[in-house]
């Protein structure tokens, strides 16, 4: 057994680490996070594409350096550590997942090596902001090659010109009347920015009036489809969320190693401590699942649906107890705009929030538990 | 067991519902009644009149101060009148928050250790809203541990010179008047070398700095001083007994917290009563039914216990240190529920405009404002230890700093 | 506002805490705990008799003192307290009740002087062991004057000479087709020990073979007397409850201040100071909730089914919480038989399960919410 | 990143598989596969001849003590050797539960501390089942302090006489010997002051008490010492040095412990599958659902984490105290899992007899058997003062027993 990753795996998340802390100290989150006016840090983007991290697991004939899931789960944590501000989940995680999941050789062909280079950034545009996406709640239709309607608070939507677009292709309530699209948003896209929790990672809401679009996989297919997406996806930002998590515990066990209170570090209270323990322990639970959820992406296991819910809830829980009891060890500092324990707060709020709720994965979860015990 | 008010009460109720029906600034009743934890809908200069204009109009009907003797312009009420104003003063008393801190701590704090003249000449502009004061207590070093400040007063003839610096000081940037705890001796034990004064917020060698909160807010300052001068004639108490004055001060400041905390239950059933999951309402999903019943015997407990200590207050007893769970129990719910208000709202969770965010927005003002409730007026964890040590009567922490001169207790960085 | 007992209450809250300290020290407790022979204490309930408490809110008429709802709450908080090894519970706040609810003057003549006196004991079978007590899990049958059928872990089922059984009266699945039964346990019912959880209140099947029988209020009403009942008992348990857990408190407290490690009262660590203070907190709002249920019991209050509810969520959650902590305070000896912690560990979870569990209370709860917030 | 055997360990896991297939007790399969936590439907005697009979059986054919040394009656075998064994041996190891704390701490303490004859006579006894050991470490008054312990033992000639009182020794009413920590100097500070002994558990002066636990079971026994004679020759390690000695036996007993803790989650999903709510699948309620993912986070999290310390162990890494997360997971998870199951059961969740309870009584027994669970080897207190001190490195507690002479150090009543 080697439930762990491997001596070269290890060796990328030193890199990325070292090169993350000189490039995406907590001044260049902060600068997207204070500027409304900027969508992401184009500079930094442009230098994890030189890494080539962007294309850690797309196959070459993409454009990428086809190395494998287990890598891109490496470098997904060393992100979410640094809260690095650029639109590395939605172009990376979603819309590429989605084209290798659902595209021809020729939508492949046209965008992927794109999003590898950043030439284009892709974004997934689910919900229109009436709960879950569903077919009762989806009005945008793609149509003779059109694509109109509203899509709400899409991750990086005022920066992608590729959008993965859950789209109404027929009538009616049946999951069949929805498909996915690929929309080019060079026209026929307006973006409309929305204040959200965490600025470092902007979000729009989208209106399409006739952009043109092509379904991408079979009509009728597109909510199987984006379970299929977001499974993946929920893998790798569970692994951006452990790094999250754990980066906060870390800031938490400085500062009450720092701080004096009557006399004595503040690390020294059983107060303290164990609200620290605490926090250890639900990151490590959630390292195991983010890990055993990086297996079954890697190995395309059969237990993917159940894995995947395991590790979302497990990191999404754990980067918001850290992010929220790092902030309590700060005491009065801890609420200041000044000190970074909110930058880590706001983050974990809103990936708690983009790939569907902690509410819809824990159904999914018990109805994999269910098929699984069944199936026993 | 009842919840009647006795023949007197009922009849001050009547005297005050009359007079606020009459005299109360209806005009504010929306931006009032839409205001969320730690965000109003006004900007805050505007606001500040609305205040002061409502406070003014209340001293000259003689319903300012309840508490205080009417010499200083107060009304000498009893505190369960008090407490029947400020359940008839309703959302018109979140008008009065920027008074809070001068006339519940300052003001009683003066009248303890001030001269007659001085509280004569001050207090009645503090009751009429003419000025208003702020409390300069805790530094960047010393929060939970309050006595750990460092702030020097050094005497210089009739005169005390002053350099340090305060945080977390609420209104400083528009405050008059503040009452201001200095260390005079730090070769002694650290409760026994602090002084108290008042001073005057527009001396030279004062600058305040406002601090930026997670939500966006600066209610808080960080105040400087650089050889301010204070004469000794402002010193409240004895020299070294600043801690005794202190903690008068501060008794105050936990009975008017333990009043009534918001919590977000009532905003977040008001919520999900609205809400359908796909088509199917969420009120009739196990989950949402069992958060509901959990966290309602939570909101409806502090509730009733706030009751309880009303009626003991109206049997004029004075309620203890249990007051402290309604903050310890409202602040991690609010937390609680705002984060599951988000996460039922889905992605639109994520939005912070009052005019786009589901709902007016009001569970992402409670998810950035929450955190500071957990710690502000004593951590989670300093609540937790007075009601282990002072209700329950469990041992106090072993103390390293004890019977140590202040400049020898170890401080870190 | 006086939302307190008053003096009188509070004299009689104490002659009962004296009373019960000398009469039903843990011993007494143990003896019933011990002994699978013996139901309950009968010299203790005696006793308890002649103080007047059986009858404090039972109108003079039939025997009582027709004191009020109060009394018997602070009653129900000592015998709480006291861990009383009786059947007071199913007796008076149960079976009692069931009479003053739905009882004919007859009904109420023959046997509430007799359950105020403790010549009868009576108690409360609704449950068949499948479930809620509903229509559809409901076999147990009236017809002709007898009962026939089985009627699963009824507490103080064995001691029992009155029973108020929830009976079918006609078939199908409505609710309508469910009444209330006042059995006369003298012939025709065969009681079958279990063991339980707490052996110091005991439980027992019941198997009705033509017991004499009759109607208790009206025919088809049984569920919707069923509910008053249970609102009534609810807010009396709230207040057993209360007296554990406030019991269980003060022993981890005294155990906290006796008990040293590392040269230091245990009590003086904030892990069990902390503990400690959460256990305070529970049981604080317990009361609080406890209170408000006696209130609308005492006034015959529209908000009785929420306040009900509440004080019954609110009691539960707090004893299993300080009976549970309690046993972590006192570490090695907590889970001895020889130290009482477990007394109140056992007695929390009878009681949670006695009236129906948290999670039928809890969805009462949301119900009474829903009502609520639509009415208003 | 897989679930794969080295090419090793494949070969060693067939190996041992086929053993097990050819050799194990099956007739024991309904009854070991139906024990639940501290409970078995077998009577204990019966138990333990089985459990001696296994043992035999395995050390016959080089499977006992796979860890020990071959000169010892082990195998020699690697840490993972180790895992693959106990998971292949799967649920014929709860036969094993009697041998753990003589083979796993007794075993590897006197490997280290007693003379090579001692070890050649005693050891393969042990391994092979035919002797019991226990150890003697806490006191009534020395729990989670269990440097504070009284027992004294004092040198006469060549031998010490020991009186005092130990608690929580597993098995001591059946036991052959056991390792025994005493007092040999109260006036130098607690953890100087200890010496540790082997000792013959039939020797004249000891006797043994059962202790009744909630469960009902007495696992567990109080042993007193009246005027015990020891030979110096079973002295373990120094005189003053047993803290020492002591730390190596219980370096293995958290080893031991953080293996595969058992969490009742398996048991919940299998009930609720089974559960309608008046006629609804139990399974398709909201709450239902979201208490079993909650649940199912931390047990697959639990799970995981041991297969990530398996696959450190593979690699010849040594796992840390980052074990201790799994008890402290592990207890609370049981307790509330049986709670909540008993919830689900309603009136009859009441019910603790095997034959009459729902799910064969399983969740009762888990009931009344977690609450041991959180407390013994390491409260949840110690567990997460040891991850917080020695894994995220916090400073230690204050401690006032520091260097002061055993016998001043205050210890209540």
């Amino acid at each position: 057994m080697e439930f762990d990753f491997n001596e070269d795996q290890k060796m990328l998340r030193d890199t990325a680490r070292k090169f993350l802390e000189a490039e995406c100290a907590p001044d260049k989150v902060r600068a997207i996070l204070d500027d409304d006016s900027k969508t992401y840090d184009e500079g930094l983007y442009a230098k994890l594409v030189e890494m080539g991290f962007t294309g850690a697991a797309i196959p070459e004939e993409f454009g990428g350096l086809g190395l494998g899931y287990l890598e891109l789960c490496v470098i997904a944590e060393e992100l979410g550590r640094a809260l690095a501000p650029v639109p590395f989940a939605s172009s990376i995680f979603l819309a590429a997942e989605a084209l290798l999941i659902a595209g021809s050789d020729a939508q492949k062909a046209a965008w992927l090596p794109k999003l590898v280079s950043g030439e284009a950034i892709g974004t997934l545009a689910m919900s229109e902001g009436n709960g879950v996406p569903s077919a009762r709640n989806t009005d945008t239709r793609l149509e003779g090659g059109k694509v109109n309607g509203v899509k709400a608070v899409v991750p990086d939507g005022a920066s992608a010109n590729l959008i993965v677009a859950l789209v109404r292709t027929s009538s009616g309530d049946s999951a069949k009347s929805l498909s996915l699209a690929l929309v080019d948003a060079s026209s026929g896209v307006t973006a409309t920015s929305q204040h959200t929790v965490d600025p470092s990672r902007k979000m729009a809401d989208l209106s399409f009036d006739g952009a043109s679009a092509e379904l991408l996989g079979g009509e009728g297919e597109g909510l199987s489809l984006l379970e299929q997406i977001l499974d993946r996806a929920a893998v790798l930002t569970a692994f951006e969320q452990l790094g999250g998590a754990t980066r906060a515990l870390e800031m938490g066990v400085d500062y009450a190693k720092e701080r004096f209170a009557f006399g004595r570090q503040i690390g020294s209270y059983q107060a303290i401590k164990h609200m620290l323990a605490d926090m250890y322990v639900s990151q490590e639970l959630a390292r195991s699942n983010a890990y055993y959820g990086a297996w079954a992406l890697s190995t395309d296991a059969a237990e993917l649906p159940l894995a995947a819910a395991t590790a979302r809830v497990s990191g999404t829980q754990a980067f918001q107890h850290c992010s929220k009891n790092n902030i309590q060890t700060h005491g009065g500092m801890g609420f200041t705009w000044e000190v970074d324990a909110h930058l880590y707060y706001r983050r974990s709020n809103h990936l708690a929030l983009t790939l569907g709720s902690l509410r819809q994965w824990k159904d999914k979860l018990a109805t994999q538990l269910e098929k699984q015990n069944q199936a026993a | 067991m009842n919840f009647d008010d006795t023949p007197e009460e009922a009849k001050f109720r009547a005297e005050v519902r009359a007079w606020i029906d009459a005299n109360a600034p209806k005009h504010l009743d929306e931006m009032l009644s839409t205001s969320t934890m730690g965000r109003s809908n006004i900007d805050p200069e505007a606001f500040r009149a609305e205040s002061k204009a409502w406070q003014k109009k209340k001293q000259e009907a003689g319903w300012a101060c309840m508490q205080w003797p009417t010499e200083f312009g107060g009304r000498g009420a009893t505190p369960i009148e008090r407490v029947i104003w400020s359940q008839e003063e309703g959302h018109y008393g979140i008008l009065s928050g920027i008074f809070l801190i001068g006339q519940g701590m300052c003001g009683p704090t003066m009248m303890g250790f001030a001269t007659k003249e001085q509280n004569e000449e001050l207090l009645p502009r503090l009751a009429s809203g003419e000025d208003i004061w702020c409390q300069m207590f805790s530094e960047p070093s010393a929060g939970s541990d309050l006595a750990g400040l460092r702030t020097r007063a050094e005497k210089d003839g009739d005169e005390w010179v002053i350099n340090g610096q305060k945080i977390w000081t609420s209104g400083a940037h528009y405050c008059d008047w503040g009452i201001l705890l200095t260390r005079t001796d730090p070769t002694v034990a650290k409760h026994k070398g602090l002084t108290m004064f008042f001073v005057d917020m527009k001396s030279p060698g004062i600058e305040v700095r406002p601090i930026k909160q997670v939500n966006g807010n600066s209610d808080f300052n960080e105040v400087f001083f650089t050889d301010l001068r204070v004469s000794d004639a402002q010193r409240l108490g004895d020299v070294g007994q600043g801690w005794i004055v202190a903690l008068t001060t501060l008794m105050n400041e936990r009975l008017a917290i333990g009043g009534g905390m918001a919590t977000g239950f009532p905003e977040l059933l008001s919520f999900v009563q609205g809400l359908d999951f796909d088509g199917t309402p969420a009120i009739k999903d196990g989950a949402v039914r069992e958060r509901l019943a959990d966290w309602h015997v939570l909101s409806a407990g502090l509730k009733h216990t706030s009751s309880r200590m009303i009626s003991a207050l109206s049997k004029g007893e004075t309620p203890g240190p249990e007051a402290s769970i309604g903050k310890l129990v409202a602040g991690s719910l609010m937390q609680e529920i705002s984060l599951y208000a988000a996460e039922l709202q889905e992605q639109t969770g994520a939005i912070i405009d009052t005019e786009t965010a589901p709902f007016g927005g009001r569970f992402q003002a409670m998810m950035l404002r929450s955190p500071a409730t957990r710690i502000e007026g004593g951590t989670d964890e300093i609540l937790r230890n007075i009601i282990a040590e002072r209700v329950l009567g469990l041992p106090a922490d072993v103390r390293v700093d004890k019977d140590v001169a202040f400049k020898d207790v170890p401080k870190g960085a």
